[in-house]
């Protein structure tokens, strides 16, 4: 989330796409109530499902699952033609102005830059122009020149008229002009808008073009920095914030940084090439915070290996294992099931053992065949978990999901008791980005242990063996640092202290006075530094734990600003800041854009009120309110994703239809398919009907079927079909349904509902059905159900590498 | 014995006495925004777990509602429906639980003294110790509500979490409700921010918008925005609720009369035996020995 | 029956009532407040990203001789984001902590078996221990095949939930880290 | 006219009293000074009847109203009362047919009956001015009675019925059965009070008959003057 939860009380306006808060987040979503009720402020759901959120809006429109682009982009083209845009804004804060490359050009579906063999783009097709003298970006601050971002963005979405979005969306034409009235509302200064989504944007094929359309229709419409703006992912897990904060996927170290490529031989390559550069001249000079990698990257290197971390070694870089391509989830299970992978030229084996952690593989992938199958692989397994998942016991799946017999799975499984979030203390990160403490109230039960201790035991015992025995790169093993009071139980404070950072030596300011002593606390990410001399386990963590005491943990209740910012509950990364990009909240002088809802304001000092996302004492008009993008503002046009600079509609991997904008480029170009027999993908003409996949309030993920007292709420699982579909297919409410797509078939109770209507889809009918994903094999023999994810298929988006969930082709039939 | 720091305005079945009005309690309210429900059950469970109820068996039957209608372990029950007519379409959600009538309609058909109780506050309460399972207070409840439990032959519904309510605290349903379609304060001022809200729903496009707030039932505690008043029904709530006419013929006129009834014959027999005695043979001879064989 | 009788039958039914069976009282004996004395532990929910502030109600004032059990869970009102609601999940939450599906023992799947067999906790660590060395050792590629360092071990994949803390978190990328893990994933991404 | 002298009676059976021995297998035969007037069996279902009733009566009042709420502890609380009156009324019910059965063929109304039980008729009664030779075995009052009693019960059970199951019935047929129930109980009562009274204190030497299961000559020539002279063959007037 760019703003927090509680500020979505200052929006005037809140599209609800690609999430359902009401159902997923109804403690969050309160605040769109508040906004409601107080500020009569309007929500607009467009949804392909009429959910729980859309029961209570202002407006709501139908959309076919997958086809969000269209129509942010037919908003975007109806903003920029009635000129309901922020134009003002778009000046001084985006890149409207901007002049892009000759290079760039989109044709039939294509951007430039397209290689047909790799099925990549070369984005360097889609720089910007640099001014011929300066070498700075080159800027027309009328917005009038043809090759400007704002022109050619208006140029892309030329074709998104209100008729090409019912034409690919289904959403009647009224309904898309109600809901374009509502948003464009806020193109101003005067109100705010904010936008909320979640997974019904990021899962898909082309998820993060679609979260780049939001993005760019808030700034056109000056939203985004602003109280009650933003573009704000809701997120689904309690720590899942934290999880990508802290290095929980393979091309990420903790912070953001970069996990390191097996070309980036040494530490001063990889800071190369990982430190963002900028053209000078841009409109206002840029504050490019990523300049500063190294003293992250450093303080990092710093923290992991403790006194190994020489500068001589590079901090000990060369011990940190480098990637080449791709090692992300449907790799795992890809080169798992195949054994092996192509890795820079070579073959490499896959994994032989997993280790997993408060984590559901066989529930939370798409293609669970698949997934048990590679499971049926391994050599070792271990599983920690508070329940028996139905990872834990892959091995006795049920005989429809098609893996071998348990006498032909070799794996040796390990289950493990953990513990639940009474049993420990620690933080969570949660959407709005506040590590929030909690303590411990119980002991776990039984034989359970904390995971920290399980993890912390096992460690211990390999880097024991590595000590006796040696082994290979021994180095690695016991370089790591684990310096904590009781090993074997590492006390969470001790661990968060690390995250924040301390001075490894002693620090001093510029003038040479002592601002930290050697083992204090640092304050913030601003006193790192890249000569070894402070340590950082998250730069941008930075601030949660300094010589004040533990600042996640602490609860004031105050909101001086009445905005809902509460500073001092928690810790917000980054800096305690609560609303990123807040120097977009005020205009060029450093005037709020409503006095009503100040961001930040220029006091003639100092900028005043949230935490500015700016050097606090740089007056307007010496940075851009984007420091951490090198051009100083936000984007309207991207160069840096992999699917294109602009969003362009493409339609899923299984494709309902052949794209009405470019049938040559139906789906998008740079997708990746898998090959391996269990990657099969559906055609439209066996499978016509859409399906998407969903959460539903009372439960959680594949955790709740635990719980009794919620299944007792949602028995089981069903499947939603839309009353003539299901009149059609004779099948009646409560009867039994049967969905199959290529991968998979699956039954359950049929709710016909007229929620999920049919849609007139390039002038044909189009039926889209869909269910919740929440049960399994395992839990009360009462409540157990199929797994969801059996019918998704092995699809992803190009730049997140995020499974496909939420749009696929499946056949209904009643079933016998 | 009353709750601490409640009184009693009346109680089932009870004599004189029962009242203890004493002191000027202020008359509570839960206000249900209808408009706002999202539907999340999170009063359902937050009920069910404060008052430590146990987990009633479901299926699923093609509903996102949880169970047909309430339990007697399960006190409050948000109903989903699709409401469709003319082009709109709307799904229209509700929490269902006691309505903590000022004129309740189980507490006078109840007939076990003190099985229900309404405080001053308001709020009408059930003591399972005193109810003796005759259901006769869902035949007096408008709104179908109380339900008897075989198990423990006892009548449940919600109570408002008096016991909560006694020592300061909001009811567990009002307290969890995530987006405050529910809330809970003194009901002169909830009245006025429902009515508020009503105003709102007006302006923007709902002129039919009204506050639940049956008269039939002089009123009830828990108070119900809808943005369709003029249909009731299509939340599932009764057009007029009245406490039913049977119940107050039986306890107004019917009982009356039948005791007198019965009075009347008990007093005109011992009229007749004061005024004829026993009606015995006239011939001396004759007369009977006595009642006891010899 | 004579008349006198008759009579004394009915005073004897006056006297029942003098004896005093008074059924009239309004009794409404409250239930306890019941968590009047119990012990409060600040937290929060471990489900969406809400992260709604909760307080959990343990039995016993943690004396050394309490096994704390937990007896109700509620919002923290002081909680910005949540000001004590919860939803439907977060309300059962004392369902989830005190739940009788939990796993209690390690357990271990032999390879080809179809059954769990319980074992001890240092012969799960050892187990997987040298399960971890050995496969790390045998698959560890130092140098990729254009001869480039990278240091990784392709035979072991981690991946994470995200619903454990920031510190666990920290704690397992150091573990990665140690092993030159780069097959990991966690929850953010599916 | 049959009649059997006392002493042989004593000597032949030896089985106690010798009227009462009669009456425990026939009815209407005249043993010394006495009448039998009910046998064994009628008298027992006479009784089982009036048990029942009063413990439907007394589990019943304190339900029906708090003021007779003391009778609640004859039985061990209120919602003892409560299980129990719906299963005394279907025993109730039970013996009632039993009785009905027994005493049905001797229930139909005469001419004259119907006369008595005019309020003319009744009022005569009350007054002890019937002198009315006519009356047999069962006045018309008492076969009013036993029609009443047999017509009460049935309402009382169906009602009794909607009432012990009102989950299963719909709201009307609820309320109204609570309505019907209290009517049938009130007038029922009022009828037993009256019932009662005659049995005993209004006409002595009529309880012995439901005891003992006779009745004096008297006592029934006084009563029911043309039974008496079925049973004894004598000439009415003699």
């Amino acid at each position: 989330m760019t703003n927090g939860w509680v500020d979505i009380k200052n929006a005037d306006v809140i599209l609800v796409m690609g999430g359902n808060p009401a159902e997923n987040h109804p403690c969050g979503f309160k605040w769109t109530v508040e906004a409601k009720r107080t500020r009569n402020a309007k929500l607009v759901v467009v949804d392909p499902r009429f959910t729980r959120t859309a029961s209570v809006a202002d407006v709501y429109a139908p959309i076919r699952p997958g086809t969000d682009i269209a129509f942010l982009n037919g908003l975007i083209r109806y903003a920029l033609q009635t000129g309901r845009y922020h134009e003002e804004y778009v000046r001084i804060h985006t890149s409207g102005p901007y002049i892009v490359g000759d290079k760039y050009a989109f044709e039939d579906g294509l951007f430039s830059g397209f290689d047909p063999a790799q099925a990549e783009y070369d984005k360097s097709a889609w720089a910007y122009r640099a001014d011929p003298k300066t070498k700075a970006y080159q800027v027309d601050p009328t917005m009038k020149h043809p090759r400007c971002t704002l022109q050619l963005l208006k140029k892309h979405v030329e074709r998104y008229t209100p008729e090409m979005v019912e034409r690919i969306c289904g959403t009647p034409k009224d309904q898309f002009l109600k809901v374009a009235e509502v948003v464009t509302s806020t193109g101003n200064a005067q109100r705010v808008g904010t936008i909320t989504y979640a997974l019904g944007w990021t899962q898909h094929s082309v998820g993060v073009q679609m979260i780049r359309a939001a993005a760019t229709l808030q700034l056109l419409l000056g939203n985004v920095g602003r109280p009650g703006g933003g573009v704000n992912a809701m997120r689904g897990h309690s720590n899942i914030q934290g999880s990508t904060d802290l290095a929980g996927v393979f091309d990420n170290l903790t912070g953001y940084l970069a996990t390191p490529r097996g070309e980036l031989t040494d530490l001063k390559t990889y800071l190369k090439a990982e430190t963002p550069t900028t053209l000078n001249g841009a409109p206002w000079p840029t504050m490019n915070y990523w300049s500063n990698y190294p003293k992250f990257m450093v303080s990092l290197l710093k923290e992991l290996y403790g006194d190994a971390a020489t500068k001589e070694n590079d901090w000990g870089y060369q011990w940190l294992a480098k990637v080449d391509g791709n090692y992300s989830w449907l790799y795992i299970y890809d080169d798992m099931y195949r054994g092996s992978s192509q890795r820079a030229g070579g073959t490499e084996p896959g994994p032989e053992g997993l280790l997993t952690f408060g984590f559901n593989p066989v529930g939370v992938g798409p293609n669970t065949s698949k997934i048990i199958n590679a499971l049926s692989k391994l050599k070792f397994l271990v599983v920690g978990d508070n329940y028996q998942i139905e990872t834990a016991t892959f091995w006795k799946a049920p005989k429809e999901y098609g893996g071998p017999d348990s006498s032909q799975i070799k794996t040796e499984v390990f289950q493990l008791p953990c513990s639940g979030f009474a049993e420990t203390d620690g933080s969570f990160t949660n959407s709005a980005r506040w590590l929030q403490w909690k303590w411990k109230a119980l002991d776990p039960p039984g034989q359970a242990k904390t995971d920290q201790e399980v993890l912390a035991r096992i460690f211990l015992a390999v880097r024991d063996l590595y000590r006796k025995e040696g082994g290979a790169l021994p180095e690695q093993v016991l370089n790591v640092s684990w310096n904590y009071t009781d090993p074997v139980n590492p006390d969470l404070g001790e661990v968060l202290k690390e995250i924040n950072g301390k001075a490894v030596t002693d620090l001093k300011d510029k003038d040479g006075k002592v601002i930290k002593r050697a083992g204090q606390q640092l304050d913030g990410f601003s006193q790192l530094q890249d000569d070894g001399s402070t340590s950082c386990g998250c730069w941008i963590h930075s601030g949660v734990y300094t010589e004040a005491g533990n600042n996640a943990a602490r609860r004031g209740t105050q909101d001086p600003t009445g905005l809902g910012m509460h500073p001092d509950w928690a810790f917000s990364w980054p800096a305690n800041r609560r609303i990123l990009y807040n120097r977009a909240s005020a205009d060029a002088q450093g005037r709020p854009w409503d006095p009503t809802r100040p961001g930040i304001a220029w006091n003639g000092k100092l900028w005043v009120g949230d935490v500015p996302d700016i050097l606090p004492n740089s007056p307007p008009g010496q940075y851009g309110a984007f420091i951490m993008n090198p051009e100083g503002v936000g984007r309207l046009f991207t160069p840096s994703l992999n699917d294109g600079p602009f969003a362009e509609h493409y339609e899923a991997t299984e494709a309902a239809i052949e794209n009405p904008l470019h049938p040559k480029v139906t789906s998008s170009p740079v997708t990746v398919r898998f090959h391996s027999n269990k990657d099969v993908y559906g055609t439209r003409d066996q499978f016509p009907v859409v399906c998407t996949t969903y959460r539903l309030t009372e439960m959680y993920h594949y955790w709740t079927h635990h719980t009794n007292e919620l299944n007792q709420l949602q028995p089981g699982f069903f499947i939603e079909i839309p009353e003539e579909l299901a009149r059609e297919k004779g099948i009646t409410n409560g009867s039994r349904a049967r969905v199959t797509s290529a991968r998979g078939s699956i039954e359950g109770v049929a709710m016909v509902t007229r929620r999920l209507r049919q849609l007139t889809i390039d002038g044909k009918r189009v039926w889209h059905i869909g269910f919740p994903l929440h049960w399994g094999y395992e839990g009360d023999p009462k409540h157990v159900g199929p797994l969801a994810n059996f019918l998704t298929p092995s699809a992803m988006d190009p730049n997140t590498w995020t499974p496909e969930f939420k749009t696929f082709l499946v056949r209904l039939e009643k079933a016998s | 014995m009353t709750a601490d720091g409640l009184e009693i305005r009346q109680s089932s079945a009870s004599v004189w006495g029962s009242a203890t009005e004493l002191r000027n309690l202020k008359v509570v309210s839960k206000l249900i925004d209808t408009t706002t429900c999202i539907g999340c059950k999170a009063c359902e469970v937050a009920c069910q777990e404060w008052n430590d109820l146990h987990i009633v068996p479901t299926t699923q039957t093609g509903t996102y509602q949880t169970m047909p209608s309430l339990d007697a372990n399960y006190w409050n029950l948000i109903k989903f429906r699709e409401v469709e007519e003319s082009g709109f379409f709307a799904w229209l959600l509700r929490k269902d639980g006691c309505m903590h009538c000022a004129d309740p309609g189980c507490l006078k058909a109840c007939p076990a003294p003190g099985a229900i109780v309404q405080y001053q506050n308001g709020i009408v309460d059930v003591n399972p110790e005193a109810c003796i399972g005759c259901k006769m207070c869902e035949t007096g409840c408008p709104f179908d509500i109380p339900r008897y439990s075989a198990k423990t032959d006892k009548m449940a519904k919600c109570t408002l979490c008096v016991d909560r309510v006694q020592v300061g605290l909001e009811p567990a349903c009002v307290k969890a409700c995530p987006t405050g379609c529910l809330e809970f304060g003194d009901k002169a001022e909830l009245v006025a921010v429902a009515k508020a809200r009503v105003e709102q729903l007006k302006q923007n496009g709902f002129t039919q918008a009204a506050l639940y707030d049956p008269p039939g039932v002089g009123g009830t505690t828990v108070i119900t925005v809808l943005a369709h008043g003029d249909h009731p029904e299509w939340y599932g709530l009764p057009k007029d609720p009245q406490v039913p006419v049977a119940v107050s013929l039986w306890k107004n006129v019917a009982r009356p009369l039948a005791a007198l009834a019965i009075a009347g014959s008990f007093f005109a027999m011992v009229a007749h035996y004061l005024s004829f005695g026993p009606k015995t043979p006239k011939e001396g001879a004759e007369k009977p020995k006595g009642d006891k064989p010899a | 029956m004579k008349r006198r009788m008759f009579l004394k039958g009915a005073a004897a039914a006056g006297a029942a009532v003098g004896i005093g069976f008074d059924m009239s009282r309004a009794r409404a004996e409250m239930r306890q407040f019941k968590i009047a004395r119990t012990t409060e532990t600040r937290s929060i929910c471990p489900y969406c990203a809400v992260a709604c502030g909760v307080i959990i109600h343990t039995l016993g004032d943690k004396a050394k001789n309490v096994r704390p059990t937990v007896v109700h869970v509620e919002g923290d009102p002081d909680a910005p984001t949540n000001r004590g609601t919860l939803c439907p999940k977060g309300a059962t939450l004392k369902y989830d902590i005190d739940n009788p599906n939990r796993i209690l023992t390690p357990k271990v799947r032999r390879p080809g078996s179809d059954h769990w067999e319980e074992i001890s906790w240092d012969e799960a660590v050892q187990g997987i221990a040298r399960h971890i060395k050995s496969t790390r050792d045998r698959t560890f590629v130092a140098k990729n095949a254009k001869g480039q360092t990278v240091n990784r071990t392709p035979g072991l994949a981690v991946v994470g939930g995200c619903t454990d803390t920031n510190e666990f978190n920290f704690l397992q990328w150091k573990f990665i880290s140690a092993l030159g893990v780069a097959y990991r994933d966690s929850q953010a991404r599916v | 006219m049959r009649s059997i002298p006392v002493a042989d009676q004593r000597s032949g059976s030896g089985m106690g009293d010798a009227a009462m021995a009669r009456a425990r297998s026939t009815e209407d035969v005249v043993v010394g000074d006495e009448i039998v007037r009910e046998r064994l069996s009628a008298r027992v279902v006479h009784w089982i009847v009036a048990l029942t009733f009063f413990v439907c009566l007394f589990t019943g009042l304190p339900i029906w109203t708090p003021y007779l709420g003391f009778l609640a502890h004859l039985f061990g609380g209120l919602h003892v009362c409560r299980i129990l009156h719906p299963w005394a009324g279907v025993a109730f019910a039970v013996a009632s047919v039993f009785m009905f059965v027994q005493w049905v063929s001797q229930m139909k109304l005469t001419k004259a009956d119907r006369e008595f039980i005019t309020p003319k008729g009744m009022l005569r009664y009350f007054q002890y001015r019937n002198e009315d030779a006519d009356v047999g075995k069962y006045n018309g009052g008492q076969k009013l009675l036993f029609w009443a009693a047999a017509l009460g019960t049935v309402g009382l059970l169906i009602t009794g019925l909607v009432i012990w199951f009102p989950l299963e019935f719909p709201q009307w047929v609820r309320e109204a059965s609570y309505l019907l129930h209290d009517a049938a109980f009130s007038l029922f009562f009022a009828m037993i009070i009256g019932h009662i009274y005659l049995g005993t204190a209004a006409e002595p030497g009529t309880f012995r008959s439901m005891i003992r299961g006779t009745v004096t000559k008297s006592w029934a020539r006084l009563h029911h003057p043309r039974w008496y002279r079925e049973v004894t063959g004598e000439k009415a007037g003699g």
